[in-house]
């Protein structure tokens, strides 16, 4: 069954303490390449129907994202996408 | 939303609502139009926004007066942010005054209000310091990170005075319980000022948790912190010393609660104008352990010369009223402030309130020295400009900010910190106060049978305002530090701050709106009277107190009466007791549409135990199988 | 010869001066150690004080494992030095592997300071041994993210291997088999999510449960063979 | 430039108390046919250069993920599928 996936994000003007205290730790690992990290989080909504894209928006609006100072997006992700799925 | 002064919340940060940075701002577009200020000079019938950054007419009139000359754009914003409610307590100064002038001399005070925080004397070697603020408004439009960045703004007020900030507390007010909203913001508020506390280490000794209706578009998120110093690290803001170096420490700065200076930006560029909307300041409690370890470190080893805290108005105040307490001039190279969006304009740079960031005086020869420590300690520590001669004829130097080359600023520092306009606001008894004060308590039916008792007593002990606060205290970390002696649910926190000698302070917060309203001067003087009395029942001596004023609009003359009775209550009760008010904090505007807030000092005392382990706890002991008598005192 | 006990501070750690007090209190040398400097300048043994190393933003304890100092430890606690992992040391120590199991977020999603009661299970450890098996403790704990999980092969192993150290009396975040501190296969690295060196004095904490844990590392030493 | 992502999931078989709380949370604002909610993170990571996803892989192998406890899976995003494009 295909799952709605949820990605939020930090607006990219406000401060990611968590992605920067990862970015600083990179050198410490010898990686010394990277240039930003920001850290946000995936939700994955499995419906008990049909996915219902309309109904995740409205879910990830009110509840899963904090407008003032997050953006989301809403997508369709078939199974084989999924993280379990890759283990 | 809460009616607000147009662009400046009286606790700083506005945010709007949601909008599209642009995040690869066309640097083109503005590098060459920058507004300079030879300018500015050449082009006196430019118009200027200064309306909507919440600037009079007459406010921008003497602006240009000072200057000789318009404004530009960079000093336009830093004017609006000095010369803002919020910055120059244009309403509330001329009461103010009577805490100095009512208050009893103390030869424990070593700096009191006009300093970032109190100082008092608590032995030969220590002192101790303290003060109570407001993060009213950015905790009503983003519960977590507004509470969080309050507790950081009053921690680094506490560590710029050469303190190790060693506890906090939290007077919290919002709208009535079972409202929806409030379950918005309660949980976020009590996580915000967790999250950040916890991750800093400073245990959290008390507070308040009282719901009121009149509260429910204007939380109030008071945050007290107190620090300890030897007495001879005291340090101060003054940029002293021809030729030191002005160094910047701390987080990077980004857009965070540029709020009101955005339309600068609008005004003057339209193209491509998706316009930089107000952003939220996020803290990052992280990097403000670190700005404290290094800060101590610093002080320990005499590495600074004058320090200040960057606040509510960023670089603007902390350049101005550095250089203003010095007398001295100062000359800043913008474009060496680290930014975290490279595209930010230098009005922006000055009004940014990113957090987590301190501004040191340093003599040149220990330059090096500082940034070694900040390294040592992973902060960013950044020369961003020095200090400069006053004028050969005694006057003082000038605030000369240069960005890329373009001379964007050229003032007066003490224009900016000193010289706002002061206001004697009308002030009028509310005209339905004589109605409220007719409705009495005595006329409320009273239970006269052990059943209607039974039923009183439920219902008081499930009201809100006085169940248990546990589900609150409990996300406070009380222990961290190892040296907190009292803290939830006791009459005040205390706590050892010398393991040598056993000093230890006592600290209670205490306010009641509803007593306010009815009686302002009255109501004030309860508060301090409660917390006193909160203090006094550890076995401390109460020496000193803070205080936060929580009001609507000044603007309304009702409110301004208020505000002035509220003031007198405090200045003649501290003068009865004998103790002064070492600092503290007005935020006004906390008012949706007409309907203001209940008038709310919330009033903190600080006491001392010159042994800590004679304190006593709440709680009756039975000793020794005895039976202890139990008095009423007072009537 | 008084002991010597290490205390590591990392970038982020609060509760480092409380270890050093809880040492000092127990009778030993503290000696505060740096997150940067891998060298344990001798110590006899170690521990790693609650706190949020580097914020704690990514997973507790994540970021910390990689610091110069934790190289050092990591190979010492192989070779049997006493090691204690204190909440973000607890977190710190399962990152590095030197315990299994992970430490989540609390069930209920708060961070949650209270007294709390524990049952001392294990009294075989370098850290536990001035206790006796089934004593109960009074001991503070305060996390967000002490909620301790392991697939059931690794509970059952910690089980069968008396190797879960405390648990909770009236789990305080959900903890798997309320396991509120558990230990390696040697005993010596005993990782606790509640905070010992909070219950040291009279004054200050709830009890004075909390110094046995110090004490035992100082018998352990005596009674081990250098 | 393309940008990393590196999604981490708890494993199945644990307990995910945030997700649970928004499931709780979901038929109060009148949804009713969510069969679960997970809740993970969504690190983006940018390179200074080309991206490169085996470092990622490491990186992700090291730091972003628990393997006790996590899955995660790499991928590169061109720029119009991050959160931000799709404002
Ligand atoms: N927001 C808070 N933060 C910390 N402690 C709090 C907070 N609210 C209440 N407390 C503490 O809880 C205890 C009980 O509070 P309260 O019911 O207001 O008692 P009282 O009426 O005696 O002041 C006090 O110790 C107080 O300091």
């Amino acid at each position: 069954m295909p799952r709605v996936v949820v990605d939020v994000m930090l607006k990219p003007e406000i401060l990611d303490p968590q992605g920067q205290a990862v970015a600083n730790a990179l050198p410490r690992l010898g990686v010394n390449d990277v240039a930003s990290v920001r850290i946000g989080r995936r939700i994955e909504i499995e419906f008990t129907g049909e996915p219902d894209l309309n109904r995740a928006q409205e879910i990830a609006d009110k509840l899963l994202a904090n407008p003032v100072i997050e953006d989301f997006t809403v997508r369709l992700v078939e199974d084989d996408e999924t993280v379990d799925a890759r283990r | 939303m809460t009616t607000q002064d147009p662009v400046r919340d009286s606790d700083a940060a506005v945010a709007g609502p949601t909008a599209a940075p642009d995040r690869d701002a066309t640097v083109i577009g503005w590098v060459g139009g920058v507004d300079t200020v030879p300018h500015a000079g050449d082009s006196p019938d430019e118009l200027q926004p200064y309306a909507e950054l919440g600037l009079r007419d007459d406010e921008y009139a003497r602006i240009r007066q000072l200057l000789n000359r318009r404004p530009t754009q960079a000093e336009l914003a830093m004017y609006s942010i000095m010369w803002s409610e919020h910055c120059s307590y244009k309403s509330s100064k001329v009461h103010l005054r009577q805490f100095g002038e009512k208050a009893p001399s103390s030869d424990r005070m070593l700096a009191g209000i006009g300093e970032n925080a109190g100082v008092v004397r608590v032995s030969d070697e220590l002192a101790v310091t303290f003060k109570v603020e407001s993060h009213n408004h950015p905790s009503f439009v983003e519960p977590h990170q507004g509470a969080a960045t309050g507790v950081g703004g009053i921690v680094r007020d506490i560590l710029a005075m050469g303190a190790r900030p060693v506890a906090v507390m939290d007077p919290l007010r919002f709208g009535a319980a079972d409202h929806p909203d409030t379950a918005r913001v309660l949980p976020g508020v009590v996580a915000g000022i967790g999250g950040y506390g916890n991750c800093l280490g400073l245990p959290n000794i008390g507070g308040e948790v009282v719901f009121d209706p009149c509260y429910q578009g204007n939380p109030l998120v008071n945050a007290l912190c107190v620090g300890v110093l030897p007495v001879d690290r005291l340090q101060n803001k003054a940029a002293a010393g021809t030729g030191n170096v002005v160094v910047l420490m701390g987080a990077k700065t980004g857009r965070d609660g540029i709020g009101g200076v955005s339309v600068l930006a609008s005004a003057t560029f339209d193209e491509g104008s998706e316009q930089r909307r107000p952003s939220v300041q996020v803290g990052d409690p992280f990097i403000e352990k670190l700005l404290i370890e290094a800060c101590l470190e610093l002080y320990d080893e005499q590495l600074v010369v004058g320090i200040q805290d960057l606040g509510g108005a960023g670089l603007t105040c902390a350049l101005a009223e550095t250089a203003a307490a010095a007398g001295t001039g100062m000359r800043v190279w913008l474009e060496r402030v680290p930014l975290r969006e490279p595209s930010m304009e230098p009005h922006e740079i000055l009004a940014s309130e990113s957090q987590e960031r301190m501004l040191l005086v340093v003599e040149p020869e220990k330059l090096e020295a500082v940034l070694q420590t900040a390294e040592k300690w992973g902060v960013l520590a950044t020369a961003i400009g020095e200090v400069t001669a006053p004028a050969p004829d005694g006057q003082p130097g000038r605030l000369v900010i240069t960005w890329r080359d373009h001379l964007v600023v050229d003032v007066p520092p003490g224009s900016l910190a000193d010289d706002g306009p002061v206001y004697h606001r009308p002030m009028r008894e509310p005209a339905d106060l004589i109605l409220l004060q007719a409705d009495r308590a005595e006329t409320l039916p009273r239970p006269s049978d052990p059943d209607s008792l039974r039923e009183t007593v439920l219902r008081m002990i499930a009201s809100p305002n006085l169940a248990d606060k546990t589900w609150v205290t409990e996300q406070y970390d009380r222990y961290v530090l190892g040296n907190t002696v009292l803290a939830q649910p006791e009459d005040s926190g205390v706590i050892r701050i010398d393991e040598r000698s056993g000093i230890g302070i006592a600290l209670s917060v205490d306010g009641n709106g509803r007593y306010a309203r009815l009686d302002p001067y009255h109501g004030a003087k309860l508060a301090l009277a409660e917390a006193y009395r909160n203090v006094a029942v550890t076995g401390a001596k109460p020496i000193a107190v803070t205080d936060c004023l929580n009001f609507g609009s000044p603007e309304d003359p009702g409110v301004m009466w208020q505000f002035a009775e509220t003031v007198r209550g405090i200045a003649d009760g501290c003068g009865e007791l004998g103790i002064p008010v070492t600092g503290g904090n007005v935020s006004f505007y906390n008012q949706t549409g007409a309907a203001a807030i209940h008038p709310t000092p919330v009033v903190g005392v600080l006491g001392v135990l010159d042994d800590v382990a004679d304190r006593i706890p709440m709680g009756f002991v039975p000793r020794d199988g005895g039976h202890d008598q139990i008095y009423l005192l007072g009537d | 010869m008084t002991a010597r006990v290490g205390v590591v501070t990392f970038p982020g750690s609060l509760d480092d001066g409380d270890a050093a007090r809880a040492v000092r209190l127990a009778g030993a040398e503290p000696v505060r150690l740096w997150h940067a400097d891998p060298q344990l300048h001798g110590v006899d043994a170690v521990v790693l004080p609650g706190g949020f190393s580097y914020g704690d933003y990514l997973r507790c304890g994540a970021i910390a494992r990689f610091a110069p100092v934790m190289g050092t430890i990591v190979d010492a606690a192989r070779q049997g030095l006493p090691v204690l992992g204190i909440c973000n040391g607890f977190q710190i120590l399962c990152e590095a592997h030197l315990l299994p199991g992970a430490l989540t977020r609390n069930q209920h999603l708060h961070f949650r300071n209270r007294d709390q009661i524990l049952r001392i299970e294990s009294a075989g450890t370098a850290w536990t041994n001035a206790f006796q098996p089934g004593q109960e403790v009074l001991i503070p704990v305060k996390n967000g993210e002490g909620c301790y999980v392991a697939d059931a092969a690794t509970l059952d192993q910690l089980e069968a291997e008396g190797r879960v150290v405390a648990r909770y009396v009236g789990n305080p975040n959900g903890s798997q088999r309320d396991i509120a501190a558990i230990t390696n296969s040697a005993g010596n690295v005993v990782g606790i999510m509640p905070h010992p060196e909070h219950a040291v004095e009279e004054l200050t904490g709830p009890s004075l449960d909390g110094l046995g844990f110090f004490t035992s590392a100082l018998k352990h030493l005596v009674e081990t063979p250098a």
